[in-house]
């Protein structure tokens, strides 16, 4: 089971990936996704931005993409925490980091889950710019990546996945 | 029946609510039907649920479908495609 | 230009990334991989293992990598560390990091240095087994591995870069 | 010409040794002559440095190819495949 954190507090890297591996000598392999706040977004300076997020589903949806990732790669742990509420440039907003036995399957599985992640999991960004506060839009790109797993011939399972959701 | 529905994000601040206790008519079945009928206030309503428009559904706290069926008691959470990580 | 080090010292995770993204808004994604010495290896149990390198070339050959993965993708930092000496199940061996403006870039640049440190970089390990002492064998798997970037869309080269070498 | 060669990991305590100068004949040009001409020693260097077994060959510090010229002075490194990482 992967560990999930949903908060408002800041995390620690090494921390979370030496809790993959400390007294685990089993796992060969640790890869780790650290997305950060950048002070330029659409060509518009950006001061700080407010994360909000689904509280209710928000854990449940995380816990469903680590659980898919699980049943498609030979995991041997693994921790996914995003950050809520305000946060400024440079500030850290999420962590996954995956264990394994070889660097394959780690990372696969850390890229899977950031691409679902990014399509599936209920947080939703508002900066503030030079050009005032806006709600940021989905990136057709982000779609794609997460698109391109059903695809893989890792997956033992059909194209019609819980986690995909084609639009309403 | 009687649904809650969540209105989250850039939806929250265009709608001008988060949530709702709806009674809803016999032909609400599914989200589909939901949104229409939601769609038949006209106004910013009709505009934002159009199927023109990028949103998500999820009910119960499950990324949903047009075709998911709704029953008595359903969380119905409308929001923008999201946008973390 | 990447940082590149070998060295008998461990090193610091979290150090080692902060330095990839502390005071540089413009980064967005760090790719980070670990690699770490396993208590089992081929079905012997290991107790340890000794690595040599080849002190001509090994930083050479570090940096070629380094900057082959810079034509590639638009890498804004990134550091590989590389143990030798001897080390013990559960040693941290390797850290390849990358720092990018999204994770697109992070994540493939971050495998591609991998894939190729594994068949192009000269370190060889030598295990204390419980079966006695042995040289690890190389895996088909890795050529296999660092074989796929040549067909990699990404690809601005041809298909017989200096990097690639198919045996004497 | 002269060379430098070194033997590294397995294969230097296969040949039983680390490295050595050496001069070599006219007709060695690249690796390809090289190793034909180490491979002429018998023994050992005849069965390690065979075309069937695995190892890989670097002149002055870069992966080289059998068709790789050689002049006076290289610095020529014949290894097993490596298993870093």
């Amino acid at each position: 089971m992967l560990r999930i954190l949903v908060q408002e507090q800041d995390f620690s890297l090494g921390e979370e990936v030496a809790r993959l591996h400390r007294g685990k000598p089993q796992v060969g392999a640790v890869v780790a996704f650290v997305g950060l706040v950048r002070d330029l977004s659409d060509q518009a300076a950006v001061s700080g931005m407010f994360l909000e997020h689904y509280p209710g589903m928000t854990e449940k949806s995380l816990a469903g993409i680590a659980r898919e990732a699980q049943t498609r790669w030979a995991i041997l742990g693994g921790v996914i925490i995003h950050r809520i509420g305000a946060l400024k440039p440079e500030d850290q907003i999420v962590l996954v980091a995956v264990s394994s036995g070889h660097r394959g399957d780690a990372f696969a599985a850390c890229s899977f889950i950031m691409d679902y992640l990014k399509t599936q999991a209920p947080f939703w960004k508002r900066e503030s710019t030079s050009q005032g506060p806006r709600w940021v839009e989905a990136r057709a790109a982000d779609e794609e990546a997460a698109g391109r797993w059903q695809e893989a011939p890792q997956s033992p399972g059909g194209t019609t996945g819980p986690l995909r959701h084609s639009g309403s | 029946m009687n649904l809650r529905l969540l209105y989250l994000a850039r939806l929250r601040e265009a709608l001008g609510t988060g949530s709702e206790s709806l009674d809803v008519p016999a032909e609400v079945v599914d989200v589909a039907s939901l949104l229409a009928h939601l769609r038949e206030r006209g106004g910013i309503w009709k505009d934002e649920l159009s199927s023109g428009r990028a949103f998500r559904v999820a009910v119960n706290q499950d990324m949903a479908r047009e075709g998911t069926a709704l029953q008595a008691g359903d969380e119905v959470a409308i929001f923008p495609p999201v946008t973390g990580g």
